[in-house]
């Protein structure tokens, strides 16, 4: 997952990986350690640019993850640029994503009296509007089953609360017809598998996993998902990938993310042994 | 404009500028640099009925929430990130309706303080319209634009009663020294009609000038000089975050209100004095110390957070 | 005229000496050197916060004029702390200044073809709204008959371009029409005397000076002046103040605002010898 | 975004990023940090029908002016204030109607650079309403606040195509550092389409950390090494204003477009091949060495302003 994530992000662009998302902060200093040495990384939460972490840490404002920071920004600067369209891509994720790319954070029922109150999403609402793209990831896409063999949906056919905008509000109206500085998500990758959107900006299932299959991501998807012509099976990381991510995640921040199942899949790797 | 010559008082008058129903912005943010001495201070006093905004909070609103002070919240995000998950004292308080929920975002946030130091009625934005945040706020209202025709978003001024901050550094006058991100305290300070400081240290005007003042003394009300005041969360250079003792903060509030009560308020908050007894009753020196390790070694660094 | 601007400054207010006025620049470093010890004096062109300046500089974007600030503000945070009701007091100029208050420093004949073109007002037009007082000055009130007998006037009955807003526009509109934070100005201290201003915000002479009297200034003045009834002496200042500003401004910068014949001018102060 | 590796070029590299036509906002202010090796270039290069925009300035429009280089004219203040008066060359392009008058004030010119670079397509304002503002700039627009009431002005986004700055030291990557008041620069950098600086003193990165990093790479196009690039106006710690090189230019000016041709622009910008030609022209290492005498005493200082 943190390799699809990296691989959506283009070089040269810049890009902030905000807090609580260690998937995403990793994702972004892969990018960079890769393919996108020119990204402008701006961690979240201490807003340093280019960051050299000492480790990956269990909260986002932490020094060890701005050590060696190039320059600094600060919480207007970067609010900003993406406001100015100088956001390339953001990182967005939801205890609830629909078909359109909406997603909640904020809490399940009604908002003037939530059952369930999420934590927020930080500016996560802004960004959705403008950010050049937004990549969507979850890493609770499989979902079990309940006594009576209900799922809670993490990808829903609708959001109780929108958080942030995709490309079709719930009361319908187009992306199109907001003074939206980005274009809005064209990814969710997600631990089972990776959707883009088509042309009406509904989300469109194109990747698996080796392990995974469309029927599997249709069964835990609340919507009904539309399968590429070309779904292919996703390009897996390298072992020089995986050790980078271990080597700047020594605490295994990041599978805290994953569900017990996720942690202990295993994939063989181009160039292991 | 604040122009006492000498602005030291202890933490309880410091305090005592928060008045019940206060609209509060707390600087830091997250596990950084959270005037978190203050607020144990406020719980002590009684202070309620608080409205807070802020951008990403973590225990400081959970706490507040667990301690009864809070009457409603308007920030972007209030949890324990990745490490413990979401605000237990928050959620319960926000699903039984002890608190009212005014979620906002981080860049709304930000306008909102800039329309007020600007002394603007509002200031329009592109975001926003399209999320459910337009029903949580009905009082933002929206326009067309007279140079593109494009439909905005006119968020309000937000002028907060009482900022309340943790700094590295102060002089007596109330220039502060943050080092450091800032995150929305330099906003916070000069949208606010008072800000208070607890301080690390507060050192004369000549040492502070060689750190840089990072806000101007006229915005400050009152400082009070009190050492490990953000505690538990981090105070760079001088401690972490104490992850150990907010895993026991966080256990005592997930178990429930009353087990919050029992084994963290009445321990860590009410039965203590002051701020030299609530340092003692988190194990004093050696603990203390112990968060002054990181700049040891990275492994040291890694170690508190194992 | 440097003690008459000192004056009209309260103590503990935030005031601003903008640039290319030695004179403001030497009543607020004498108002907080006397009678202000708490003014919260921010220095034009560096916004330098309580500077104990070297010596006064010929130009005012000067590191000896912001020696030792106590802190720095930037052009935005200044402007913003006036726009937002903070800045107590404010001192403007005007090669035109009309009966109201209104003042021009952009330029003489008709606005879309100036035949005489000024340097413009800073951020004049926007404090002249903004802060809470504003004291007009000009040390040229006197002006010389040229060769038909006619006087070019400082202060006019109508500015050709109003660059800076008093009590009522030239349109005859109101300043409480228009939502501006401040009460705009108190007085106009000139070489001649100094004006307040009456309930109808219409200027009236308040103070002459030793070797001055009303039927003077009212010569040299194009719009009627109304006299106070209660028109007074003004107070001189004493020979610590004169000494205050002869060490302040060793190159005389101040005394290029002043007349030929002005700079001649000498008061029996209070405690000279 | 700009994201080479490396930034730097020659001084002829740096200011051909500047097209006819464009409009420009000049860094510095007055005296202080004013950009003028790279203008002496642009002018020598036969830039022309620039737009100028800024707050307060002065030898470098009045330069711009003299050279024939400015088409529209939008500063709050274009002089030399008490140390000289009235801008010669400026005044007279404007009262011959050559260069278009859309004099600005400060206030509004930071809110416009701030709508650009918050993307919004205008601020609102209190003030400029009631004066001839208005008249010279009739794009701006009015209208009544939906919260208070009261009638504003809203000032549409200002984005220059180029901003031209000088700062006293870079990195290769293009982060810069201002020593002392950085005026409009910073609004500028972060408004502007494209940013250029010449620079004092190109230094590591490792070397520019510690003094801090003003303006991040990011926003800077280019950068160009020249020492002396603000002469004569001041860049302290290295040089104070060179008043005596400012009075004959003055004079020069003061007497007529001719004059001004061939006593100044011919010897110091036309037959000067390059920057270090220039240096020779004002008298070379002697005059130089001169202007840095201000830290040696407050005498010193005051002799060079006599």
């Amino acid at each position: 997952m943190i390799y699809q994530i990296a691989r959506s992000i283009e070089d040269g662009i810049l890009a902030f990986h905000g807090f609580g998302s260690p998937l995403v902060q990793l994702a972004l200093h892969l990018a960079k350690h890769s393919h996108a040495p020119r990204l402008i990384l701006v961690a979240g939460a201490t807003y340093g640019v280019n960051p050299k972490p000492a480790f990956l840490t269990p909260t986002t404002n932490d020094f060890a993850m701005n050590r060696a920071a190039e320059c600094q920004l600060s919480i207007e600067e970067l609010f900003d640029l993406a406001a100015s369209g100088h956001l390339g891509r953001m990182f967005l994720s939801g205890l609830q994503i629909d078909c359109w790319g909406n997603m909640n954070v904020t809490g399940l029922g009604q908002y003037d009296r939530f059952s369930l109150k999420l934590p927020g999403g930080g500016g996560g609402c802004n960004l959705s509007a403008d950010a050049s793209h937004i990549t969507i990831w979850t890493a609770a896409h499989r979902t079990p089953l309940d006594g009576q063999g209900r799922r809670r949906y993490r990808l829903v056919k609708q959001c109780d609360f929108t958080t942030s905008v995709g490309h079709r509000t719930t009361d319908g109206m187009p992306r199109s017809t907001m003074p939206y500085r980005g274009k809005g998500p064209d990814c969710i990758v997600t631990d089972l598998g990776v959707f883009g959107f088509n042309a009406d900006g509904h989300a469109e299932l194109q990747q698996v996993y080796p392990d995974t299959f469309a029927e599997l991501v249709a069964e835990h998807t609340e919507f009904d998902v539309p399968v590429s012509a070309n779904l292919v099976t996703a390009t897996l990381p390298d072992t020089e990938i995986v050790e980078f991510i271990r080597r700047l995640d020594p605490l295994k921040i990041h599978e805290r993310e994953l569900s017990q199942a996720d942690r202990r899949r295993y994939f063989a790797l181009n160039g292991s042994h | 404009m604040h122009i006492q010559d000498d602005k030291r008082c202890s933490l309880s008058e410091l305090v005592a500028h928060i008045r019940n129903g206060d609209c509060v912005a707390i600087g830091g943010g997250l596990s950084w640099r959270e005037p978190i001495a203050a607020l144990r201070e406020s719980i002590r006093q009684g202070v309620n009925a608080l409205k807070l905004v802020g951008s990403a909070h973590g225990i400081d609103v959970d706490l507040l929430c667990g301690a009864g002070c809070v009457a409603v919240s308007a920030q972007s995000y209030v949890g324990f990130e990745q490490d413990f998950g979401m605000a237990p004292n928050y959620r319960r308080a926000c699903e039984a309706g002890s608190v009212t929920i005014k979620d906002s975002c981080c860049y709304t946030l930000v306008q909102q303080l800039r329309a007020a130091s600007q002394g603007l009625p509002f200031m329009p934005m592109r975001s926003v319209q399209g999320s459910d945040f337009m029903k949580l706020h009905p009082e933002f209202k929206t326009m067309l634009c007279p140079f593109t025709g494009d439909k905005l978003v006119l968020v309000p001024a937000l002028q907060p009663d009482v900022a309340i901050l943790h700094v590295q550094y102060a002089d007596p006058h109330g220039n502060l020294h943050i080092d450091g991100p800032p995150v929305a305290d330099i906003l916070f300070a000069k949208a606010s009609a008072k800000v208070i400081a607890t301080v690390e240290k507060i050192i004369s005007h000549e040492e502070l000038v060689q750190f840089g003042v990072t806000i101007p003394y006229f915005y400050v009300t009152a400082i009070a000089e009190v050492p490990y005041g953000a505690h538990p969360t981090a105070c760079y250079p001088f401690y972490a975050y104490d992850r150990e003792h907010t895993a026991r903060y966080y256990q005592a509030a997930k178990q429930g209100a009353n087990s919050f009560a029992d084994q963290y308020l009445k321990p860590f908050v009410y039965e203590c004095w002051d701020h030299v007894d609530y340092l003692a009753a988190i194990g004093g020196a050696e603990q203390l110390s112990r968060l002054a390790q990181w700049q040891n070694s990275t492994e040291d660094w890694l170690k508190l957070y194992e």
